[in-house]
């Protein structure tokens, strides 16, 4: 057996295998190469640095939200409650911000919020062999509720300007703090899926949880840490939310599950667990941001952007699927 | 070898290949059988068998080459299709639909209708009933399959072959959870439907049930055809060479090697399906643990390492007592179990190779939070090399593996963990006679390296041929003690241990 | 209910919006000193999820509650008016607050709320005269369908379609469901589209105007005039700091307790106004001391 | 051996697997009785007739949604896209009654719109092996972007009497007609479920899809006609919807598979397919029903009505996971 190597100049002097193997982690971006030349071609504003900015702003929250769901999903789950998530950091952040004014205690607290409902998913789940769907379909709920019960139902302004600089602001003048987030976010991802201990527990959980129990993996925590990592996830991408916004909204978020479960799958992660990779995750992220801004700038009807949507989401995974004939 | 003559060729295979990727599974074979034969299709794991199997069955689609069948050229869309031209197999990996009845799961796909589309629940029961009874079978057929243990399942799947009145039954590896007494009934059953004129292909690792059962032999080798002949013609060493390219002499090579001190020692385990067993193993030794299937040995071992429940009892490692309450546990103390069944409680089928092979021993060799997937590659290929894995890369899906080599992996991610005790709960189930005497050979070295090891095994020469010690299960309680000397000398034969499992 | 009980049924639109969580507190407050003063004995909130299927449902719940008079907030023009027709099959007075059913003129006891229309004129003219000379907009919608969205479009396009100066920039109208993050991934994108040619930007409501001239803000472009309708409390403050224009005020509050006080002559038969008009009010740094609270 | 019964005099008489098996399918009828019994205690209305009428008439499209979703589920898939398909059937019938006139008509149109999309789900999940929740994930901003289009983005009134009786008209005086036509679907549901072959191999499928595939059952027809049956009941409520509301309206429907989903997950119906009853089903629905009426009577806070159903999905799934042992 021969050493497997995966430096990129090495591609070229692939075997069979090893292409193949490539194809099926990276394939997807090649589609997502595709998208942006064509994009390229037929918009001249898609090619301004200014648009390029925009779209990785654009991305960053759903980014956040998709590769803490890559973990989810990879690990046999689904986490429904993300939505909620959003909206219960948003009013966190209002009550703590409005009340202290101190920045970094709403962050945290809030962001430790949905850590611990992500806990809450991750027990439930990983102790009592519920169904992750069905958890998060009923928890989703209970933390709507809590949100509205902190809010209230009000929305309230932020009027804080080193809180909206979080959302809005930008590093060096042009890149903006979001966009640092996310890339922060997706190493750090990355390390933890593809270079740790704890990542290929995931992967092994996912892929066969008897084979990993029988393995002495731990199958118990690293199922619950994923929904903790999704939590922490959804903290960070809402406190960036509630920055952009500047409001504190116990009823924002809604369906936003859609678009990281869609970037996720677009990346190549199998729905039936133990299979994905962060940097095909981020590929679907850049899909799915190129989609809606590809169809604002070429000026199509809204109704047929989401018609569109829907289509071009089957269409990546069906073009997925067919380039790595994988069952 | 030269071709039988005169047989009254039913189905007969010309020049098929199919390949997989890079993996030519079948290049160009031949196979024939006649009407009302039994038929042992050999060779090692990965030599294609099941291939071909599944491409007349309709699961696969040749590359190349023609099948006939009954004298018409013949191609099997799906099973069903199959099905209705008279030949139904017996797959080798368990297949049973969990949440329906026996009766269900027999009648599958040829349910009792009224009026075309409504269940004729009564008379499925009743029919289904009456093949149970039948066949001296004592289930409800009313039982969901859920309830059933492995070997029940596959009893079941059996029956429900043989159930199609087809006229040719594939069986691949049918026995591999079966004990003697339901391989002989099965073997009763063959007999009853070759008297009846209907062919059978028989797939089987166990070259025992080749001679006591089959009438003509065909062996692959890589994917090739490499003979045919009446069985009254050829004899194990000669079938052995055949599937291997080579002479084996000793298939079950036992290393001899210095016997130290206790290392595991249990005391009066008790549990779901076994209750007070004891018993000790020294470094050094191959305890082997031989039992009727169902007598509860895996399930001892299960609660041993942590993957089941203990209710009670005590396990000393090294004379200290240890609890161990969940797998992660036992393997840090050092006791590792190769499980039985590979595809659930073995490999991530979806992930590489090297991934499976490392996962138990991830923990311990990389100390730090990160892998050094450097070390990683270069240990887990050492293992998978040193287990002869036929693979074209680490990197490639478990899933792509054939069974044998699947095995192999599994073997190669315990050894990997170098335990103090290791736990071999049917370590060559389906593994080719080849790779089996490798494996053999490697217990051997790691015995000599100090290694306690506990095999649990079904085939009784196996068990005889490479253990030190051998401990008889009868219901879940330990039913007597046989040592290598005993079995040497002759005092003890299979039939005198056989006697004591019943 | 019995003889000697008067029970109010008070079916909301939702409890989830802020300009929803304002009108139910003031709704709340009113009828608590109803109840307080014996005017009715009790009543009940009833949360229609802004759908109007939940909204037919819980009028039977209402009904078998014993409610003697009905309060409805309608999700939906036309998929509410079932509604009106169970309560006069029932003979039960109904007070329709804040958007109309298509049948509330002929059915309903009374109606108070504002005309959605007007909010949408005073938008367009409100950009018309901030920046007179003219240019292009975009307009981002509530959900497709609900009566607001339709009629403050309507309004809209009633003053800049006869505008000559003004032109509704290719691609510009689009929905983004009510919400503010959504807006403001339209607006980004309208910005690197149109650049300059984009002066102004209309939504349907404020939520979605305050977060969009937030990001215009923020990305140096605070001459473009965003404007939308409701005066929550985010876009007010913001007024009031000077980063939003203006914001329609839509006295929600002043609504419903102008329809909790025909309560009690309608329940000693008297006849009530037909048709209460809350109007809108435009808000900006000027007035907007009156509106934060 | 001896024959099981199943009457419900004999439960008394089970043994101890017969016992279990039939706890196990119907044992969170039980959960519904206690509700219905702690209801009528503690609420006066609850008890009234027609307060019974109006939570039957309420269960009505969940109901018909919640009987197609079992066969989804069972088949192990899963529909997200019947909340557009509401959405669509509305419009349907709306444009036809407009302007035809054709009561027939409509309903026949939109119910066979429905049933298409339903076998266009079938077929992208059933062919191309596509993940049931990725494809109706897609397919839902397909049929809504369609009904968005069919009907301008407007709502119409639709003033047709008869049409209207569909919905609220009551047979006998008493009986809705929407709770005749539930119990026309349940018992149709029941007999292909329970009684038919294509009910068997709805099973098989679910269960075992190896195994299916290894004893002939047509895998592709059975998973693509789950979905077309799902399609078709989607569109038999969308027609009562529409009728109850009497107005065709493109953004109705949203949300609505999350309740159709949780009343089969609480009826007993398994995540991973294969395991089902058409009963179990019915109690999951009615429990649905009592949760909302009943936190209506109580006057429960509208927040903590949602805290409520989500703890109380949970609770129903873990009482009926304790009560079988099930893993
Ligand atoms: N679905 C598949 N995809 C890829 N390769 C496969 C597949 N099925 C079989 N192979 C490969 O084809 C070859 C023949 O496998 P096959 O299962 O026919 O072996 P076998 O003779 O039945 O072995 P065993 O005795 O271990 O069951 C092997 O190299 C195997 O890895
Ligand atoms: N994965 C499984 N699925 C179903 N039944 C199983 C499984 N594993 C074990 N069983 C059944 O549980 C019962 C307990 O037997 P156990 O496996 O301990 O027996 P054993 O003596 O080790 O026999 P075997 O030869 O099957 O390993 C057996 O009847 C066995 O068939
Ligand atoms: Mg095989
Ligand atoms: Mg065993």
């Amino acid at each position: 057996m021969r050493k497997v190597e995966r430096s990129p100049r090495s591609i070229l002097r692939m075997d069979q295998t090893e292409l193949s193997i490539f194809m099926r982690r990276y394939g997807i971006g090649l589609v997502m190469l595709g998208m942006i030349v064509l994009l390229a071609v037929i918009s001249p504003t898609f090619r301004k640095p200014s648009n390029v900015i925009s779209i990785l702003l654009q991305i960053s929250i759903n980014g956040i939200l998709a590769l803490g769901m890559v973990f989810v999903i990879t690990a046999g789950g689904i986490d429904l409650s993300i939505g909620s998530m959003l909206a219960l950091t948003s009013v966190i952040v209002g009550a703590v911000l409005n009340s202290t004014g101190s920045i970094a205690l709403a962050c945290i607290l809030a962001v430790s919020a949905t850590t611990f409902f992500g806990l809450i998913n991750g027990l439930l789940v990983a102790k009592f062999k519920m169904f992750p769907f069905v958890v998060t379909l009923a928890t989703q709920l209970v933390i709507r509720g809590v949100a509205y019960i902190i809010s209230g139902g009000y929305s309230a302004s932020l009027a804080n300007a080193d809180f909206k600089n979080i959302g809005n602001g930008k590093v060096f003048g042009t890149i903006p703090i979001p966009v640092i987030i996310l890339f922060a976010v997706a190493i750090l991802a990355f390390i933890i899926m593809h270079w740790t201990v704890f990542g290929r527990y995931i992967y092994a959980v996912g892929g066969n949880i008897n084979s990993a129990v029988a393995s002495g993996v731990n199958v118990f925590w690293t199922r619950t840490f994923s929904f903790v990592i999704m939590g922490f996830c959804a903290g960070v991408a809402g406190v960036i939310m509630t920055s952009r916004i500047s409001a504190a909204q116990p009823n924002i978020g809604v369906g936003y599950e859609t678009d990281a479960i869609a970037a996720c799958v677009i990346g190549g992660t199998s729905f039936s667990g133990g299979i994905a990779t962060i940097p095909g995750t981020m590929f679907g992220i850049v899909i799915i941001g190129l989609i809606y801004n590809g169809m604002n700038l070429v000026g199509i009807n809204s109704y047929w952007q989401t018609i569109t949507k829907g289509l071009l989401i089957i269409g990546a995974v069906m073009l997925d699927m067919f380039m790595n004939k994988r069952k | 070898m030269e071709q039988a003559q005169n047989r009254d060729i039913i189905l007969s295979c010309r020049n098929v290949s199919k390949a997989f990727g890079g993996t030519q599974a079948l290049d160009d074979v031949q196979f024939d059988i006649a009407r009302g034969e039994v038929h042992a299709l050999l060779g090692e794991n990965g030599a294609g068998k099941s291939t071909l199997m599944k491409i007349i069955i309709g699961l696969f689609k040749a590359d190349k080459g023609a099948i006939t069948f009954d004298g018409k050229p013949y191609h099997a869309k799906d099973p069903s299709d199959a099905i209705r031209k008279g030949i139904s197999m017996i797959h080798q990996e368990l297949n049973p639909e969990y949440y329906l009845t026996i009766a269900e799961n027999i009648f599958l796909k040829r349910e009792d209708v009224r009026g075309g589309v409504f269940l004729n629940k009564k008379a499925t029961n009743r029919k289904a009933q009456e093949i149970l009874d039948h066949l001296n079978v004592k289930l409800n057929a009313k039982t969901l399959i859920e309830e059933l243990t492995l070997a029940q399942c596959q009893i079941i799947e059996i029956i429900k072959a043989i159930s199609f009145d087809a006229k040719l039954i594939i069986m691949d590896e049918p026995t591999s959870s079966l004990d003697s007494e339901e391989t002989e009934a099965l073997f009763n059953m063959i007999r009853h439907l070759k008297s009846q004129g209907v062919s059978i292909v028989y797939i089987s690792h166990r070259m025992d049930e080749i001679f006591q059962i089959c009438d003509h032999v065909s062996v692959f080798r890589d994917g090739r055809f490499v003979g045919s002949d009446l069985i009254e013609n050829v004899d194990r060493e000669k079938l052995i060479a055949m599937m291997v390219g080579r002479k084996v002499k000793n298939i079950f090579p036992k290393t001899e090697c210095a016997i130290g001190e206790t290392v595991l020692r249990v005391e009066n385990l008790s549990g779901k399906g076994f209750s007070d067993i004891s018993f000790e193993v020294r470094a050094g030794e191959i305890l082997g643990i031989s039992g009727l299937v169902g007598s509860g040995r895996s399930e001892t071992m299960r609660a041993l390492i942590g993957l089941d429940r203990l209710e009670s009892g005590k396990i000393y490692l090294d004379g200290q007592e240890i609890k161990i309450r969940s797998v992660r546990q036992a393997v840090s103390q050092g006791i590792c179990m190769v499980n039985e069944d590979r595809k659930n409680y073995g490999l991530c089928l979806h992930r590489s190779i090297r991934e499976n092979v490392s996962l138990p021993t991830l923990r311990v060799m990389h100390r730090k939070l990160l892998i050094n997937k450097r070390k990683e590659i270069k240990d887990t290929t050492e293992a998978a090399q040193s287990l002869t894995v036929k693979a074209g890369s680490m990197e490639l899906d478990a899933y792509s593996l054939s069974g044998g080599n699947q095995q192999k992996v599994v073997l190669a991610k315990w050894l990997m963990a170098h335990p103090k005790v290791l736990i071999l709960d049917e370590p060559t189930r389906g593994v080719d006679v080849g790779a089996k005497s490798e494996i053999h050979n490697l217990m051997g070295t790691f015995a000599a390296e100090g290694m306690a090891i506990v095999m649990i095994s079904s085939e009784l020469p196996e068990i005889m041929g490479i253990s030190d010690r051998i401990l008889i299960y009868r219901e879940g309680r330990l039913n007597g003690e046989v040592s290598r000397q005993d079995v040497l000398a002759g005092r003890e034969t299979q039939e005198t241990i056989l006697a004591r499992e019943f | 209910a019995e003889d000697d009980e008067f029970i109010v049924g008070y079916i909301a639109k939702n409890t989830v919006d802020a300009f929803h969580a304002t009108i139910n507190n003031a709704a709340k407050t009113a009828l608590d000193a109803l109840v307080a003063d014996g005017t009715i004995t009790k009543w009940n909130l009833y949360d229609g999820l802004t759908d109007p299927v939940t909204q037919n449902n819980l009028l039977e719940d209402a009904l078998n509650m014993g409610a003697d008079l009905i309060i409805l907030l309608p999700a939906e023009a036309a998929g509410c008016a079932p509604i009106l027709e169970r309560c006069k099959e029932e003979n039960i007075p109904i007070i329709v607050v804040n958007s109309q059913t298509d049948n509330t003129a002929e059915l309903a006891t009374s109606y108070v709320g504002s005309d959605d229309v007007q909010a949408g004129e005073m938008m367009a003219n409100f950009v018309v005269e901030q920046l007179p000379n003219g240019g292009g907009y975009g307009h981002l919608q509530g959900i497709i369908g609900n009566s607001a969205q339709i009629q403050r479009g309507e309004g809209l396009h009633n003053v800049l379609d006869v505008n000559d100066k003004w032109t509704l920039l290719d691609g510009c109208e689009q929905t983004a469901e009510w919400q503010a993050e959504k807006a403001v991934k339209f607006a980004e994108d309208w910005l690197a589209k149109y650049g300059d040619q984009l002066n102004a930007i209309i939504c349907d409501n404020d939520d979605m105007s305050s977060a969009v001239q937030a990001a215009m803000n923020a990305a140096g472009r605070s001459d473009i005039v965003c404007i939308g309708v409701d005066g929550n409390a985010g876009p007010l403050a913001m007024v009031k700091a000077g980063e939003l224009k203006a914001t329609v005020f839509q006295d929600g509050a002043g609504q419903v307790t102008t329809a909790i006080s025909l309560i009690k002559d309608i329940k000693e038969g008297k006849t009530v106004e037909k048709n209460v008009i809350v109007p809108f009010v435009l808000v900006t740094a000027e007035n907007v001391d009156l509106y934060l609270k």
